[in-house]
């Protein structure tokens, strides 16, 4: 739990903080694999089932397992009620995570199979999709299935003129924002998910990349801690 | 799981349950609420491992034409942990829409909810609320953790403001008026089991059941909703049996779990 | 056809009189099984489809055949033109229904396959589901599916004080009424669907299970006479 | 199912049906009208084992914007007995789809359906008209049936009354104004097989049929709408001759099973 | 190109004038076969894939190919924009497009396979049904699949009392027009496609039938020009 | 495929690409605006063997209540040869769905296109602009080209006329007013294969790239937009050097094409 706020920010944090983090493993019973993960406000449940059978039969694989990922915000998650059910926004990010994820996951070893990942996004304070990747990852690594990697992930920005981590919804609000979601593989070093909204130049992208990165380092040493605490119990 | 199945039946001839309850025990419920920042009343309910989430949303509408001073409720209910058969899609699941209708029902049938009151201007402004559910873990006896989730929350629940237009102002805390819920109305499912009644089934208990029969009953004993499912059919003894163990048991629940919560 | 109409309801019926019932067998030529159930206004036709292949195949079930059943109410059957399609409670009173079938037909006679029962409320005045379900169980028949026993449906309920029999959509309308949609297997004399909607005590609940019980036992006598009545004739 | 077919495609060479009818004899034709309490004007159609039912509702609704001063007729068709293809879903039958617009389609193109006088308010308020047709079942010759009960339905058809803000009141009995159908537009369909053309035919017939060939005519012979179906194509004469079968059809139909219902 | 431009219609045509003509047939690199046509602003591309596999399986025929096709009119083809998906409309003419092109394809050749056309409305002014079948043709005989014959289509109509071929939006909106669709397999010299919505005598079908045809004679003359254009280059 | 696999990484050993290309020079770009007579604005691109249409259509509509005095802009793409993931049908193509949504980010955030300008009553009426891209051919590089053309089909794009009631009015032509797009946001994307990164690639080359990152920039170099893609991952200097790219891929393209197209 990171809670240095020393800095400036509407929330006290320093430029970059991260927002209180909790990170909690097996917290779903009936899942092959799961985690709850909190960014802040932002709340997130990601369950693994699988490896399984595929239908429709031809979408299988002969070579490797497919990965499949749902990312669904629940109707009471934000401000203004979401209408259930997919829209393009949850299809994109749903595309987004799962590319981030597959190259982490041993998929050769499972062919003709399915893997799903279904992220519930249970209250929503920015950094939905970023707390879902870092939650999917741990979920994965949950429900034993061999990973080369794990990813965490988090967004880097701009509020008023400044560089920061882990923006909130207030601070997403600010005229000059720009939030970027990144992802990282933690010993490869390399970013797995990168998108970005607002308008920046190319040294504020260097600086973000490095704000990020820290935050995503950070974020691995508490995937490593939460999988501990839970393998640590049983 | 078919060993499973035999040993639950062999302790069924015994009374005896696989975790050591009672026919008629419920495993314990935990009531928390206000557990959403962005609902206008919300619950989570854990029974045993079986854990649900309930949000109530306020929003403003016209009211139905054959009901200009009433306002409206509607119900949905999502699974997380069944992943597998939203991805396989197709219609929608009829697990879901029988489990949303089964709450909805409960709660509008006991007129605790009073839908007069959600009247803004008759025959053209009044409350809209939802009611979402989601269940998030799945160890049985779903119907009757999301009726106590769905209660909770709408017990939980407060209006939004309105703007000098009449439009709900989210810029605003919520005010500090309730939803007008004047009882806790509870839908409590007894399941039959090789001719047995039992409360309150783990999913592996559930594996082995016949029928199942929900009865929600109101604070003052009274049936305002039944639901029969399953396949094996109930006798009229068994029903009236079951009339009498569900309301025994809401009468627990609102004077211990709810009283606890609130 | 029972017409007592000894009684002070709307239409001089007595507490517990069924509406005008009429039902007829084999009544669409094209369809394996079918039936025609009028209980007064409310008018249904069923049809029975198998057993057949099941696609996707990955529904079928290799020890049984599955019971599927579609319930749908025809754009003009009420007074405000229903949209075309399915809503949810169509899908839930299909459920139900496909439960309280499901038992009475010897399903481990044809693994691998579907039985497919089409419900269509031409004209709706209270009491679809029990007149489906009581034109279901004739069509069933009427294919020629071996079944263990015959199930017969009506509701009871409650209008200005008063148990009764079979309401109209008029009764229903009361400030008091209650709904009680109940199907019986003959033989067995079981309940095999129960709902209700209303507020009522647990005598009232008693009284209108007896009320529902004989309404039913008439209608059992019925569906024989309506199946005799074909199959004499042929 | 081969057999039949040799069989039907052998007497055809003798110019005889399977029911002794003549190649431009069609089977009994019923109608009844009345149908329906809840619709405003409804139908049933027999011809044969064909049987098609088709109810028009009334509802208002804001005209198109490019033309202010019409009402609007909207057609949907859905299928009994072919319960499968329900089941097995997909993108909405392609078979009811068509079904649907060659009757709309007959029906808007002979002006008999006086869609200036369903204008309640130019620009602001029209009657909107919902036909809907089930075939029950299904012996042939649908396009016929169903398009037989969609002219005798509008013809049943009366408005519903207006409540003083101009909404319709249903707590009150139909007017006794008719819906605008000054005639009755009739789809008459023939079929080709071996290169012999033929009216009304069964289900077993249309088996070993190449194609088909609906032409609509209103009562003074004239064409208001012509759909060719299936893969066997018509010569120009066959056309032609199909335009006399249908005419002549159409105006018996009028003077027997219509005159006989009205 | 046919530009007789000798009438008096708006633009200066013939009654029996087509618009403007361009056929192209191997248009897009990527469809096993394709064609651009354009009737006038009446613009369209046509691509096959196949034949190919089924998806799903129980669609395939043992015997012989099934031929699927897809009508879609892009948003900004029409005034008023046009929402993207299926509507009515194209399914039907989807449905009476490939059923005129069926007998033309040896689909015994290819059992348990689909050939799929794809008809892309880009602009319309009238005439696209016909404009999109002829394109079709031309795509199939592009993507080298075996056909007894080739089939051109043209609308022939009324308008201000002239029977007219080829009308164009402005003339469909005369208060008397006829719209006539018409489709002829060339060597057979039969009628495969014919709709119409209007009002008219049977006189007036005797006539239109001579000049849509006529108008399909020189649309199937151009259509092997375009074939041999295509073919010649290579 | 397999063997074009190995030929392509053999020769990237060399940095050589199978048509000769440079890693960082693109096919000849053509842009054609005004390619239809029912769009507002519209342009086809031609990329290599790649084509892609945009067209702008203009409706009123309410502006969204947390933006009363902002127009409303909404973005669709639809892929023309691969009918075949059309004809299997099941939820909308998440191909389709991310080029859309990275060539809107990419226009909205560069906030060349003035949602201000398009409002025309605060509150109440805006300019609600479609965008829609169909992809014709795909040989590669399909966001590139899907981008290109968007830009090009705004700038294209005019006003519609309104009537005297403030609807769009059609039967008169377009205004001479043009969209408000005060720039060229260009999106571009930079692939990486067996690590070396390479814009514009062809199909071919597709199938053995590992990761994508398209970062659109407007005309003052700055960054508005970035998406990666993919499954292989970029490090920190990749990406630098792909910003650095696909500036000046876009400033190159503004200079040229769009030159030569307006």
């Amino acid at each position: 739990m990171s809670e240095k706020k020393s800095g400036k920010r509407p929330d006290g944090r320093a430029y970059n903080d991260m927002r209180p983090v909790k990170m909690q493993v097996g917290v779903l019973k009936h899942a092959n694999g799961s985690a709850y993960v909190e960014f802040g406000k932002t709340h997130v449940y990601a369950s693994v089932h699988g490896p399984k059978k595929v239908h429709p039969r031809h979408m299988e694989d002969g070579e490797k397992a497919i990965l499949r990922c749902r990312y669904n915000m629940i109707p009471f998650s934000v401000n203004d009620r979401k209408r259930p059910g997919y829209d393009r926004r949850s299809v994109e990010i749903a595309k987004v995570i799962s590319e981030a994820l597959q190259p982490m996951v041993f998929l050769e070893e499972f062919p003709k199979s399915a893997i799903d990942i279904d992220l519930e996004i249970t209250q929503a304070d920015a950094g939905t999709r970023v707390a879902a990747l870092t939650a999917a990852s741990l979920a994965l690594a949950d429900a034993g299935i061999p990973m080369h990697d794990m990813v965490a992930a988090v967004a880097a920005g701009r509020a008023n003129g400044e560089i920061l981590l882990d923006l909130t919804k207030e601070e997403e609000d600010a005229k000059d924002a720009v939030d970027m979601p990144v992802a990282m593989a933690h010993r490869d070093n390399k970013v797995m998910l990168l998108q970005m909204d607002g308008d920046m130049s190319k040294e504020d992208l260097k600086q973000m990349l490095i704000v990020a990165k820290e935050g995503c380092s950070e974020l691995a040493e508490m995937q490593k801690a939460a999988l501990r605490e839970k393998y640590k119990v049983e | 799981m078919k060993a499973n199945k035999e040993y639950i039946l062999e302790m069924l001839k015994a009374s005896k349950r696989l975790d050591g309850r009672a026919l008629d025990e419920m495993r314990p419920v935990k009531i928390e609420i206000g557990i959403s920042e962005n609902a206008e009343g919300s619950a989570k309910v854990t029974i045993g491992d079986t854990v649900v989430i309930a949000g109530v949303k306020m929003a403003t509408a016209e009211p139905y034409p054959d009901s200009p001073d009433k306002g409206v409720m509607t119900t949905s209910a999502e699974f997380m942990p069944c992943a597998s058969h939203k991805f396989e899609g197709g219609r929608p699941g009829e697990v879901e829409v029988e489990l949303a209708r089964v709450v909805d029902r409960g709660i509008r049938g006991s007129e605790c909810l009073d839908f007069e009151k959600l009247c803004i201007t008759p025959g053209e402004k009044v409350w809209l609320s939802f009611l979402d559910i989601l269940v998030l873990d799945h160890d049985g006896n779903l119907i009757d953790a999301a009726g106590i989730a769905a209660a909770a929350a709408f017990l939980d629940a407060k209006f939004p403001a309105l703007d000098s237009e009449g439009k709900v102002d989210r810029s605003i805390p919520l005010t500090d008026k309730k939803i007008p819920m004047s009882g806790i109305p509870l839908a409590i499912t007894v399941r039959k089991v090789n001719g047995v009644l039992m409360l309150d089934t783990t999913e592996a208990e559930e594996e082995s059941v016949d029928a199942r029969i929900t009865i929600t009953t109101k604070d003052n004993g009274n049936i305002t909703s039944i639901q029969m499912g399953g396949t094996g059919g109930f006798t009229d003894a068994e029903i009236i049996e079951a009339a009498k163990i569900t309301e025994k048991t809401a009468k627990k629940l609102r004077n211990e779990a709810f009283k606890k919560a609130f």
